[in-house]
């Protein structure tokens, strides 16, 4: 994949004007939003259409927490684009050190969800429903505040999407590792800036979906 | 990794293959063989399919009677060679299963797309190689698992290739557990080869055309194949989402159509149909496609409106999206919807038609040569007719709710999808055999095989509208106990027969391709004296396509220009008779 | 030997025969010119020995008269459907005096609930019979669709009527029987095992056969079994998608 | 060409995405009506991603086709999701 930007190099029939492999990104992550429409689409029509009390997210979920989260994933798509531009300014101590930022970002943010997961599944929250006699089934089935059946399905969609999403980033720190060693050992000297770009979509793709999934699962 | 680097810039010359043995035919990145590797893959499925079918006729036409050789098949199916009820629907489910995801998408797309979007718009290779290998070498798992399911404890899937939940999601519903799961899983690993595929097929048509070949002088199987590769793109994820909620309501005891936990089984039926209507197109554009190639060449003519035939792939492909209700008429879906999704459907009969009566005025003041592939074609355009026709009954809300479920839509799906796409991949097939292995395919064979399919598909197939007119379900494993369905018998037993005739007529087909690809007749370059630039190279093209990327003058389709000794002029001659007629 | 139509039975069967008539005519038309089209082309534009094809690309005309042709057919169709769809599938339409009937499906088993005289479900007159529906000819009703486990779907054919019954909804589906007889209710949707059996009966009868009927059932004293009845939700109304709460 | 492109002030969206979030914040604690919380998250989340998309990912600074792939999946989404809730509209 590294290798095909000379393919589109002598050609004349240029289609969208950008080279492939960042065609190809974008054409993935087209795919990618149909995926997570399923999802998020799924989890929108299961509430909208539930005809029993709903829990409020941010009585089960923890939000402080979860901002700061969001918080770590904005900053490593900062540091990622830091990265490109470095890269395109053939900057190498720049792109280094920016890349491995971003790296511990995504890893930060993959150990707060796990950390949280441990949590929540500790309360009582499991993907199949409140467990029963989980403190947070005290909490919020129990006073009736919230059907149990609601709450169930809402653990099945949170585990489901967040989860999802985690993988995703996940996948992304492991390619961005490998591009880091890249970085290291000079492979993108020279302005080859077309590796770190591609992979640069990647990454603020998931950080845009967790911007709706922050907002659409915890706070709405 | 010199060899995934290969197919790229300076070392990519045709001619010098020194990719070692492994590489060049296992794991290979030249798209010409993973579109080889796909055809086997392909037709094995097809066959396997086939197979499945045939034990269906079986016990549709004589039920209750030993499947001959059936006392091989262990109780749990069939107790005597007697199929269980349990068996027949793991049966319709995997026959279902096997063909759509398994042999047809993968013939259409996984072949046709990778052999010839590079040939044609004149590239070296898929825009990203690797991945190409890897779409195909997903498919192993994927179809591995799918068959591994008839091997474990309570039998494959059984709920239909539509998985309607929630009878897919709970073993106390079919008594299939971890077959369910594995269906799944196959499918969830097929969705990501598609991806791969689709990611690969876009990126290549929209930024490796050679230069010249602008976007209206692509051939229209490089269009419908490109926006099949859009349609999958974006609907397959879909299946993927609805298919990972499925497998989470088995394995992790979530509740997403689970009505007791709150679920809502409708929610399965719109995402797998918002999913499952494109992939209808996805099965019949890139059929489409193939066949506009080989009856313009057939008729030795240019196809009758091209722009209007691509804006109509485009049509068909984006009312694809907003039709899927259609398939939920009766399913207790709000009745409003039903109005705007019969208005949708109905619509689609709009491009589809353009595309039948282009085909005709295709033919019209030809010079019609009757080579195998066009015939396939002549098959694909009569049949294609009737299953679009018939589609119209289905779409008409009231009438759909008679024949919903019932043999009608089963004639009408496969009049799409035999008649349709599989005779033309059989056209597809015959027409670039000696392109992909340098051999012709034997033409008194391919006749024998046409005549004969031609035949007993019909005798099979058509009988069906009048079993699903008397009322006739679908999915059934005895007719005999309705009442109703009784006197309807004789059909069943009928069709049954045409269909272990229309397998048995494979066979000269089978024969005729083992053969030729080691006996066959040695093919020249373009034998059927095509324009498109895949017949300007050697047959079978290096590795690297091209030896210098060709330039492309005009459109593909320029057959009979006057004032030229041959009657086509291929893409790549800078000729001066059509450099004046433009 | 009977191989189209089972004689239609309900009030808008015939519409629905009509509309497939009206289809069958149009498409077979198509149909025959499409097919003659082809033939009369293979044959008079086969490959001959110094012929050459015309070079032509296209006809604007040509084609604006078959784009613009069969859209004028299908969005007539759609608007010749809409009517009866609407008729039949909108609760907006159904006839208000309709007597209910519960249908309350399983595997492989179809529980309905007739009222007795008083016309009303939930009643101790109810009458409950295993696969089998008692009807007077002529008379609206408005069958209740619930089930306690798949989809299942109630079809039948003599009536033109087909709709699907979703665990965790009640979808109401009405008809109006008009000839008297024995017909049968059967099963479309893939729903188990026993998907190829689950056959039950429709007896319409006369208006005097029915009240001997009814008569007969009050006097054997045919009980509702309180279990089945309890486990047959009732329509909530509104929310067709709304749940039942506990069900299975 | 796109290697001697300029960087927009990266830092700058940076800040607007970290005040953006608070306030996401902020309107659930404040008790806004529950509609009018609805409406706002979902408009603040909507500037977040546009922000992310038009500078992080450049689409601003990308060919109009390009970002056309970029679009083509939303409109087909919108209809999955909206048609599906009609099921909850009364009938």
């Amino acid at each position: 994949m590294a290798h095909a930007a000379p393919l589109s190099a002598p050609r004349a029939e240029q289609g969208l004007g950008v080279y492939t492999q960042k065609l190809g990104m974008w054409v993935f992550l087209a795919s990618e939003v149909m995926f997570f429409t399923a999802l998020i689409g799924s989890y929108i029509i299961l509430r909208w259409g539930s005809a029993e009390s709903w829990p409020v997210p941010h009585e089960i979920l923890a939000i402080p927490i979860t901002a700061l989260n969001t918080f770590i994933l904005i900053c490593s798509s900062v540091s990622m684009v830091k990265a490109y531009a470095a890269a395109t300014q053939d900057d190498q101590k720049g792109l280094r050190r920016w890349l491995l930022l971003t790296v511990i970002g995504g890893a930060t943010f993959v150990g707060v969800q796990a950390f949280e997961y441990h949590h929540l599944i500790s309360e009582g929250l499991l993907p199949s429903g409140i467990r029963e006699g989980s403190a947070l089934a005290a909490r919020l089935v129990d006073t009736g505040k919230v059907s149990a059946t609601a709450a169930g399905l809402f653990g099945s969609a949170f585990f489901t999407m967040t989860g999802f999403h985690g993988f995703h980033v996940t996948c992304g720190v492991i390619c961005m590792t490998f591009v880091t060693i890249k970085a290291f050992r000079g492979g993108y000297r020279g302005g080859r800036y077309h590796g770190i770009e591609t992979i640069g979509l990647y990454w603020h793709f998931v950080d845009l979906v967790w911007i709706i999934l922050f907002t659409i699962v915890y706070l709405i | 990794m010199t060899a995934a680097a290969m197919p790229q810039g300076a070392g990519l010359h045709a001619g010098h293959d020194d990719r070692p043995w492994i590489r060049r035919y296992v794991f290979s990145t030249d798209h010409k063989t993973i579109g080889i590797q796909f055809l086997f893959l392909s037709l094995f499925f097809l066959l396997a399919g086939g197979l499945l079918a045939m034990v269906i006729r079986w016990q549709l036409g004589f039920p209750g009677t030993p499947v001959p050789g059936g006392s091989i098949l262990p109780d749990a199916m069939a107790p005597g060679g007697v199929i269980r009820p349990s068996f027949y629907n793991a049966l319709v489910t995997m026959h279902g299963t096997f063909m759509i995801f398994f042999a047809v998408m993968p013939l259409l797309t996984g072949v046709f797309a990778n052999y010839l979007i590079p040939l044609k718009i004149g590239a070296p290779d898929m825009a990203f190689p690797r991945l190409n290998m890897w779409s195909f070498w997903l498919m192993i798992p994927a179809g591995t698992l799918a068959l591994a399911g008839f091997f474990v404890e309570g039998g494959t899937a059984a709920a239909g290739w539509t998985a309607y939940a929630p009878l897919s999601n709970s073993p106390l519903y079919t008594g299939v557990s971890a077959g369910q799961v594995l269906w799944c899983l196959a499918i969830v690993i097929f969705g990501a080869s598609s991806l791969l595929g689709s990611v690969n097929y876009v990126t290549t048509v929209i930024n490796l055309r050679a230069p010249g070949m602008t976007w209206m002088r692509l051939p229209l199987s490089v269009w419908a194949l490109f926006i099949t590769a859009i349609l999958a793109l974006l609907a397959v994820p879909i299946l993927a989402g609805a298919i990972i909620m499925l497998l989470f309501d088995q394995v992790l005891g979530t509740h997403f159509y689970l009505p007791t936990g709150g679920g809502q089984p409708l929610l399965w039926q719109h995402l797998f149909w918002f999913f499952g209507h494109p992939e209808v197109y996805i099965l019949i554009l890139p059929a489409m496609g193939l066949v506009s190639d080989v009856i313009a060449n057939g008729s030795r003519k240019p196809v009758f409106g091209y722009p209007t035939m691509v804006a109509a792939i485009g049509g068909i492909a984006f009312l694809g999206f907003i039709v899927w209700g259609h398939h939920m008429f009766v399913s207790g879906m709000n009745p409003r919807l039903g109005t705007t999704f019969m208005a949708s459907t109905m619509l689609i009969a709009v491009p589809t038609s353009i595309k039948v009566f282009n085909w005709l005025g295709t033919m019209w003041r030809g010079n019609i040569h009757f080579h195998v592939p066009m015939l396939n074609a002549i098959g694909f355009l009569s049949m294609f007719v009737i299953g679009g026709l018939s589609g119209i009954f289905m779409a008409a809300t009231p009438v759909d709710m008679y024949i919903h479920d019932s043999y009608f839509i089963v004639a009408h799906i496969h009049y799409v999808l035999f008649g349709g796409s599989l005779f033309a991949a059989f056209a597809g097939i015959y027409y670039w055999f000696p392109k992909m292995f340098g051999r012709r395919m034997d033409e008194r064979l391919g006749r024998i095989h046409f005549a004969l399919t031609f035949v007993f598909y019909n005798l099979t197939f058509f009988p069906m509208h009048l079993l699903g007119l008397g009322g006739h379900m679908r999915r059934i494993y005895d007719p005999t106990q309705y009442p109703f369905l009784a006197p309807l018998q004789p059909i069943n037993r009928f069709i049954s027969v045409s269909a272990f005739l229309l397998l048995t007529s494979q066979l000269p087909f089978a024969f005729n391709f083992f053969r030729s690809l080691f006996r066959g007749e040695r093919a020249e370059i373009n034998p059927w004296r095509d324009n498109s630039l895949e017949w300007t190279l050697p047959s079978p093209p290096p590795h690297g396509n091209f030896a210098a990327t060709p330039t492309v003058y005009r459109g593909p389709y320029e057959y009979s220009v006057p004032g030229e000794v041959e009657d086509f002029l291929p893409q790549d001659r800078p000729a001066r008779a059509a450099a004046e007629a433009h | 030997m009977h191989w189209w139509f089972p004689a239609n039975a309900s009030s808008y069967g015939g519409d629905v025969d009509r509309i497939f008539y009206v289809i069958l005519y149009i498409t077979g038309a198509v149909f025959l010119l499409v097919e003659g089209g082809l033939l009369v082309f293979l044959v008079r534009y086969r490959r001959r020995e110094g012929r050459t094809a015309a070079y032509v690309h296209g006809n604007n005309k040509a084609e604006i008269v078959w784009t613009t042709i069969p859209a004028v057919i299908v969005i007539s169709l759609a608007l010749l459907s809409q009517k009866v769809w609407s008729a039949v599938k909108d609760p907006a339409h159904f006839p208000k005096d309709a007597i209910p009937i519960g249908v309350h499906v399983k595997q492989f088993e179809w529980q309905i609930t007739m009222p007795g005289p008083d016309g009303k479900l939930d009643t101790d007159d109810d009458i409950f019979r295993k696969n089998e529906m008692h009807l007077q000819v002529g008379r609206d009703y408005a069958v209740r669709l619930t089930s306690q486990d798949v989809i299942h779907s109630f079809f039948i054919p003599a009536f033109r009527l087909k709709q699907d019954a979703v665990p965790g909804m009640t979808i109401t589906a009405w008809f109006r029987p008009t000839r008297t007889g024995e017909f049968d209710l059967a099963c479309s949707q893939l729903c188990g095992t026993g998907h190829y059996r689950m056959e039950a009966k429709v007896y319409v009868h006369s208006a005097e056969d029915f009240a001997r009927w009814q008569a007969a059932q009050a006097a054997g004293g045919v009980a509702t079994p309180s279990a089945a009845a309890a486990d047959t939700p009732r329509a909530t109304g509104g929310m067709a998608m709304g749940h039942s709460g506990a069900m299975r | 060409m796109e290697g001697t492109r300029k960087h927009p002030n990266y830092v700058a969206v940076w800040g607007a995405l970290f005040a953006l979030t608070v306030l996401e914040v902020a309107a659930v604690y404040v008790g806004l009506p529950r509609h009018l919380l609805v409406l706002s998250l979902l408009l603040l989340a909507a500037w977040k991603a546009l922000l992310v998309a038009l500078y992080f990912m450049h689409l601003r600074f990308e060919p109009r086709r390009l970002a056309l792939v970029a679009m083509t999946p939303l409109p087909l989404g919108v209809i999955l999701v909206v048609a599906v809730l009609q099921e909850y509209a009364k009938r």
